[in-house]
């Protein structure tokens, strides 16, 4: 058979992380022999759908689609499904009323990383603090899910609380700013325990915000958060952070393999091809650090 | 023709008066605002004013509300002067981002500072010369013509960056975000220094009166001789060198370039920041010192939500009641019904 | 050729032109199934955008309506999910909610003498900041009605299918055209953006105008927002963000000016379509990057506009002395 | 005529105003001003400019709050609280200035608010045909599809009129409805005022042309600085005594002519072949230093053309300009501007003045342009140069930091006129630069132009007013359809011997 051709529903570039998804998804690609088509729906649902859209009626082989928030996919899916076209969703899960409306969801668990942060952080605080916590976009579902299950983590400790909550849009200056307010109403940042940003940039503009007040991350406010972008390794290398949760670009990866084997021999592929979340700690963060340079 | 004499009259009904009139201070509306916001302020954060230096820094609530606020209020500047000439400047956010891509590639590649400062000026100077020449020129409407560039700005920023976050170590580029001179923060000196040079430009030269004519009425200043196109053009300009600048406080400030949301919808805040300040959108009379009035308004506004512990959930509308009552304060109508804020001249009926 | 309907008749053209370009370089391009789909897909545009002409026709401008497209997602989700309400009594409310918050907004205009710019700026974020507190989480309607829009759609030649909120865009387009230009209302609105001053000196009444534009245009964002839950099927805070730009570059491609007075229901019909156009080319190309699909948007913006010019410019040449 | 007076004066009046009152900040527009308007007849409101006359439409209109003062229609109190009310209790009227919309069409600007509807909707054809039949009657034949805003001041002023009069069921009232028309528009807008009049309207008529007052009005009221002078039958106020209630003082008899010197120097400018295609065919012009050209034709024969392109707002594209013996190239305002010259618009509320800025920045304007953005003029000759001409033309204003906009029509005209002053130009272009204007600066403006002429100016005037030409002017040179036709000499020029020249072969 000739080249296959994707059409892949990207997002858009708002992080570190998603520039790096869309890079590795390109080296997929070429590595698979596949006609990747991307398009940029800049942060914007409707464009995602368009884009589909469009690749339902170029006739694409498959289409992949990074799904911006959690719902309002059924109508373009049930296009997909009409045109025979398998449908793989990327690092989001989806709310839909009929599941075989797309072929398979290849994601992390976002519920599972808050919690995983929760818990580390209850382990290294003894299971007491007093937690700032720097929200992503209102609305947006990581935002949701994170914090979800990192509340579900810390429940079961009594002693540890979140204080004050805001959002920081998931950006660095947003992040650092927000922190800069936290401090000073939290008698200089002398109360503050701990730290937990909803991604990895956040965490880096709250460490810049620690320092300038003249404490010290990583010791005197505990830095956690998700992602694990390199910049966040080298912080922790540096002491200034304290851990975070790596969410793996490659989510097309697995997608395509599945694809693949799909078109070349009927294989249906599970529904949920579930990508590792993993911890990481500054003890492993200068080789982490210098591995994953090259790849962003 | 010095020659002219006034023909004598009998009876001169209103005789100008000899002494300059002195024009009431119109700037009450904004200012009362500032000071209701900033008691808010100090409601929810009983530490409001409380300053104390910290590594050679002022350190404090307030000094984050001059410097968190410095890169509106740098917008503010150049924006109260294309919106003086009914203009308005979408791009801004995205010259923010691009000015930060080009500063923070050079340092990491190993470029001079000064060599950095001047390529990110540039091309600041550059994006103002391009919406300029679209307006001026080619006489596209002001809002899509900076609108394609708020566009494709933000992409050519993303393709310097290539996408990343750009972090840099370089201390002296760090400086204009968090470094301090006597304690002040450089941003704070760096909104002194534009808006001073911006006064100066525009007051101590015919300049301002310039765009204040071409603003009202561009046909009538053209027919008065002046060059209504090279007003234009140069308002643009300047806004794109207070926006790159914006930008290298806000690239300096987190030691990166993030060139997807480095200035994002602060043009908004900007042309906000002009309109509380009390400049007309349809152009004419423009304030400078009452737009940075309107971004510390902005920005006590957003450090007191901030500091208040509401849920993020709110944030936007307690940011637009506050907006609106601050408009309601300094509109005509209030200030004719309210004889306390009445100044300047009322408009008829 | 007419002074008015020049630029309208240039619009068409550099959509056309831009169409064969397309379809040239694409081979799947030039299918009822595309140029469907850009009625479907800018449906919700198309709407919002019919209102904004208003408002921009009149010398006003309305940045409130990606968030009222919001506001009346998460509204319709939550009463027709979680409080069971019939949908139709949902859209009911969910359009007398819009209207009355346009009212609020041009009487404020009105009232105040503030410009409609920043008013509007409260609103959107007054709106947006409502859809929050109404629900963070994106909300998923699964009625019957919602499931089953699809099936009401009309199938045309070729593998196309006008569905039914491309329809409804169509209706709203039609009727605009009719208000805007054989109504009296639709007159007071261009009499508004020739001149305020003017208007009121020959018996128009501004006030009472000024609230019907922001009430038009919030309605349409309203019913834009109902055609936006049915697209997508569900409700969420961030819907429809940037969408007031986008609105307003189309109404400016059609033709419309911003100072106002002048410009045509139907040229931002067709703005709305080159919109699309441009979107349309972007993903069929599909090799742009995050950065390059903005560069190109910009670039086409551009291109369009500077076509538009050009082709006004010589065509007025060409018929100035007729 | 006189005969309808008294006939008119037998009724009771139908409009009775009584001590109305309106103040803005530092001026009494009005102070208790009475009025009567009696039906079937034609009332002229007179008074220098700045007097109160506009502002007592605009109150009596409700366009304006008034302060103080009861208006009685028919006996009844009336309160309208905008032009629709007024509208509907029979009022019709044109402000000064043209209020109309420039974006709309003929037809549109006609019967806003009121089209005929069918099923609801405007029915375009009907108003079409109703809306040729009324300007019919103007004399107008133009397509009432076309968008207003292509047709010139004259013209609209005239719909203005139509529009005003078709509204008005009892009384119809104009705001110098005549200042931008010609002679022969002028006699056709006073027989339908005649007819009016004879169907028992009560029109309220403002003017500077007492000509004019003397032509058609049966009754005069006079205003100075807002309060009523005097109230008189026209065939009872000798013109004399007219001009003494206005000004509260004489005019010298000969004021309204030039005393020319005779003796023009050098050529200071010549336009040898000048012209642009579709604009204006090509023509010779020179204006010497000291003289006077006039320039006159009738509505859209290209006067006004003629004066934009010697002042560079729009380029010529053929022959050559010579200033002061070397070719120039003037390719815009500013340009022209800085090789001396000076241009008063004919439209002065789009073109001349900035409304939001203050008389003093809008005279300093021109003069600052000249010298360029860097060398600012200080703020002590700003205000004293200001303060001059403000004395020097009486401008009425309370002080200079005041916004010109907010100056009454013919002060606006004064401040214009004092932009160009200011710049000590060579050659001065004046289009209509009367227009609005009261007798007694209209003798001032007059008795200016004769001094800067003996000063070395070099002089071009646009005017309808024949009278005005011939008045002051060495040459005139006579335009029709776009094309420079004739020059009358020194000793040609005459109102008569203009307008056969004019009328020409046509
Ligand atoms: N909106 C305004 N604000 C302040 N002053 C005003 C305003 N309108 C008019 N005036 C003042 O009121 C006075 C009367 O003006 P008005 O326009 O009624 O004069 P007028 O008699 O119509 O003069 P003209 O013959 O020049 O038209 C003037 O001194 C003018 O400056
Ligand atoms: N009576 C009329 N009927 C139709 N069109 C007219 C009439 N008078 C003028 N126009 C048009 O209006 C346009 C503008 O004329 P414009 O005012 O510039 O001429 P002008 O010679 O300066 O006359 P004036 O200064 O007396 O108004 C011209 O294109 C002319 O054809
Ligand atoms: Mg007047
Ligand atoms: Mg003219």
């Amino acid at each position: 058979a000739g080249q296959l051709v994707v059409g892949f529903a990207q997002v858009g570039s708002e992080s570190g992380w998603r520039a790096a998804e869309t890079k590795t998804a390109k080296i997929r690609a070429t590595q698979n022999n596949i006609d990747l088509k991307i398009s940029d729906a800049q942060q914007k649902q409707e464009n995602e759908i368009k884009a589909a859209r469009s690749f339902i009626a170029q006739g694409v082989d498959g289409i992949f689609i990074a799904p911006v928030v959690a719902t309002g996919w059924d109508g373009v899916l049930r296009e997909a499904k009409e045109a025979n076209i398998p449908v793989f969703l990327l690092d989001r899960q989806i709310e839909t009323s009929d599941p075989s409306l797309y072929t398979a969801a290849v994601t992390s668990d976002t519920i599972l990383e808050g919690h995983m942060i929760g818990d580390y952080l209850a382990g290294l605080t003894h299971d007491k603090c007093r937690i700032v916590e720097l929200q992503g976009t209102v609305g947006s579902s990581p935002a949701i899910n994170r914090k979800k299950g990192f509340e579900e983590a810390i429940a079961a400790h009594p002693d540890m609380k979140i204080v004050r909550s805001q959002s920081g849009d998931f950006t660095r200056s947003g992040g650092k700013q927000v922190m800069e307010s936290f401090i000073k109403a939290e008698n200089n940042g002398h109360d503050i325990c701990a730290v937990f940003a909803h991604n990895d940039d956040m965490g880096i503009g709250a460490i810049q915000a620690i320092k300038e007040a003249g404490l010290k991350p990583g010791k005197d406010i505990l830095v956690v958060s998700i992602d694990g972008v390199p910049d966040m390794f080298k912080a922790m290398a540096d002491g200034d952070a304290n851990g975070t949760v790596e969410l793996s670009p490659d989510m097309a990866g697995p997608a395509m393999k599945a694809l693949i084997a799909l078109k070349t021999d009927k294989t249906q592929p599970a529904k949920w091809i579930k990508t590792p979340s993993t911890l990481f700690t500054p003890a492993t963060a200068q080789a982490e650090y210098d591995r994953r340079k090259s790849m962003y | 023709m010095n020659a002219v004499s006034p023909p004598v009259r009998p009876e001169t009904p209103t005789v100008p008066t000899k002494r300059r009139p002195r024009v009431a201070f119109a700037g009450w509306p904004q200012i009362l605002a500032l000071a209701v916001v900033l008691l808010a302020d100090r409601l929810v954060s009983p530490g409001f004013f409380h300053v104390h230096m910290v590594d050679g820094r002022l350190f404090g609530s307030i000094i984050d509300v001059l410097n968190r606020g410095a890169p509106v209020a740098l917008l503010s500047l150049g924006m109260t002067l294309v919106i003086a000439t009914r203009g308005i400047d979408l791009s801004v956010g995205a010259v923010m981002a691009i000015s930060g891509a080009v500063a923070a590639t050079l340092v990491n590649s190993g470029t001079s500072l000064p060599l950095v400062l001047a390529a990110s000026i540039g091309a600041g100077l550059l994006c103002g010369l391009w919406n300029g020449i679209l307006v001026a020129l080619l006489r596209i409407q002001p809002i899509v013509a900076t609108l394609i560039l708020m566009v494709a700005g933000r992409g050519i920023a993303q393709l310097i960056t290539g996408g990343q976050v750009v972090t840099f170590d370089s201390r002296s580029l760090g400086a204009i975000g968090t470094g301090a001179v006597f304690g002040i923060p450089v941003p704070v000196l760096l909104v002194a220094g534009m808006a001073g040079l911006t006064l100066a430009l525009t007051r101590l030269t015919a300049l301002g009166l310039f765009i204040e004519a071409v603003g009202a009425n561009e046909r009538s200043s053209a027919y008065a001789g002046i060059g209504a196109r090279g007003v234009q053009i140069s308002v643009y300009v300047w806004s794109g060198l207070c926006a790159a600048l914006a930008g290298l406080v806000v690239a300096a400030d987190i030691h990166g370039a993030d060139a997807n949301n480095a200035g994002l919808w602060l043009e908004l805040d900007a042309i906000l920041a002009v309109v509380v300040g009390g400049t007309s959108l349809f152009g004419g009379r423009f304030r400078l010192v009452l737009s940075l009035i309107g971004a510390a308004i902005i920005q006590a506004l957003n450090t007191g939500i901030l500091l208040s512990g509401i849920r993020p959930e709110y944030n936007l509308i307690v940011k637009a009641l506050v907006v609106l009552a601050v408009l309601l304060l300094q509109s005509p109508v209030t200030r004719n019904a309210l004889p306390v804020l009445r100044s300047g001249f009322r408009k008829n009926s | 050729m007419n002074r008015r309907t020049l630029p309208l008749v240039v619009t068409i053209a550099v959509f056309l032109l831009g169409s064969i370009a397309c379809s040239l370089q694409f081979p799947h391009f030039a299918s009822t199934r595309v140029f469907a789909n850009l009625l479907t897909d800018n449906a919700f545009l198309g709407i919002v955008a019919v209102g904004m002409t208003f408002v921009i026709i009149s010398g006003g401008i309305d940045l409130s309506v990606g968030s009222v497209i919001a506001f009346t997602c998460v509204f319709l989700a939550i009463m027709i999910q979680r409080l069971h309400v019939p949908p139709f009594v949902a859209f009911a409310l969910a359009l007398l909610i819009a209207a009355g918050f346009g009212a609020v907004m041009g009487a404020i205009i009105h009232i105040f003498r503030l410009p409609a710019f920043i008013v509007t700026l409260a609103g959107m974020f007054f709106a947006r900041g409502m859809c929050f507190v109404l629900s963070t989480d994106s909300i998923p309607i699964s009625v019957p009605l919602y499931a089953n829009l699809y099936k009401h759609a009309i199938q045309l030649p070729g593998r196309g299918t006008l569905s039914v909120i491309a329809m409804i865009m169509l209706a709203v387009v039609g009727i605009g055209m009719v208000v805007a230009h054989l109504s009296r209302f639709g007159t007071n609105v261009y009499a508004l953006g020739g001149s305020r001053v003017s208007a009121e000196l020959m018996g128009v009444k501004v006030g009472r105008t000024t609230i019907g534009i922001y009430m038009l245009s919030s309605t349409l964002a309203g019913l834009a927002g109902i055609v936006f839950s049915f697209y997508t099927g569900a409700g969420s805070s961030l819907a429809a963000t940037g969408v007031e730009l986008d609105t307003i570059a189309a109404v400016v491609i059609g033709g419309t000016l911003l100072s106002g007075g002048v410009g045509t229901v139907f040229g931002t019909f067709v703005g709305v379509l080159i919109q699309g156009l441009i979107q349309t080319y972007i993903s069929f190309d599909g090799t742009l990057s995050s950065w390059w699909t903005k560069i190109a948007v910009g670039v086409l913006l551009f291109g369009f506009i500077l076509m538009q010019r050009v082709l006004v410019a010589t065509a007025s040449r060409g018929t100035a002395h007729a | 005529m006189s005969g309808e007076t008294t006939a008119a004066a037998n009724n009771a009046p139908l409009l009775v105003i009584e001590g109305l009152s309106r103040s803005y900040p530092g001026v009494r527009a009005l102070d208790g001003v009475d009025l009567r308007l009696f039906p079937g007849e034609i009332h002229a409101l007179l008074g220098e400019n700045g007097a109160g006359k506009s502002t007592l439409i605009k109150v009596l209109t409700g366009v304006v709050r008034r302060d103080a003062g009861t208006i009685l229609l028919d006996g009844e109190p009336i309160a309208p609280a905008d032009v629709a009310d007024a509208a509907a209790c029979g009022i019709g009227t044109v402000y000064q200035e043209v209020n109309l919309l420039p974006n709309l069409s003929v037809a549109d600007n006609l019967f806003i608010g009121r089209q005929p509807t069918r099923f609801g909707l405007v029915d375009r054809g009907a108003m079409r045909v109703q809306a040729r039949r009324i300007l019919s009657g103007y004399g107008l034949d133009i397509d009432v599809k076309a968008t207003l805003g292509t047709f010139s001041v004259a013209v609209q002023q005239l719909i203005a009129i139509a529009r005003a009069v078709d509204l008005s069921g009892r009384v119809l009232i104009l705001d110098e409805p005549t200042a931008s028309l010609d002679a022969e528009e002028v006699e056709r807008l006073f027989s339908t005022l005649r007819t009016l009049r004879a169907q028992g309207m009560a029109i309220l008529f403002v003017t500077h042309f007492l000509d004019q007052v003397y032509a058609i009005c049966d009754r005069i009221t006079v205003l100075r600085n807002g309060k009523r002078v005097g109230e008189r039958l026209t065939s009872e106020l000798p013109r004399l005594q007219l001009v003494q209630m206005m000004l509260g003082r004489e005019l010298a008899g000969d004021a309204l002519s030039r005393r020319r010197s005779g003796d023009a120097g050098e050529v200071l400018v010549r336009f040898e072949q000048y012209g642009r295609r579709r604009l204006i065919a090509p023509f010779d012009l020179s204006v010497r230093r000291g003289e006077v050209v006039g320039v006159a034709g009738l509505l859209g024969s290209g006067r006004t053309e003629t004066a934009k392109l010697l002042f560079g707002v729009e380029r010529a594209d053929s022959g050559q300009a010579i200033v002061r013996g070397k070719p120039a190239r003037i390719r815009s305002p500013r340009d022209a501007v800085r090789l001396g010259f000076g241009y008063c618009p004919e439209e002065r509320k789009t073109e001349g003045i900035v409304a939001e800025l203050s008389i003093r920045e809008n005279i300093v304007l021109a003069l600052q342009a000249r010298r360029g953005w860097l060398r600012r003029l200080p703020r002590s000759e700003q205000d004293a140069l200001a303060n001059r001409f403000i004395k020097m033309l009486d401008i009425r204003t309370p002080d200079a930091e005041r916004p010109i906009g907010m100056l009454s029509g013919g002060n606006q005209q004064k401040a214009l006129l004092a932009r160009w002053l200011a710049t000590k130009p060579e050659f001065l272009i004046l289009d209509e630069p009367t227009r609005g204007i009261d007798v007694g600066a209209h003798a001032e403006i007059i008795r200016l132009i004769e001094e800067l002429c003996a000063d070395g100016l070099a002089l071009l005037v646009i005017s309808s007013e024949l009278e005005e030409i011939a008045a002051y002017s060495d040459r005139v040179v006579i335009l029709r359809d776009r094309r420079h036709v004739a020059e009358l000499g020194p000793s040609e020029v005459s109102v008569d011997r203009i307008m056969t020249t004019i009328a020409g072969a046509a």
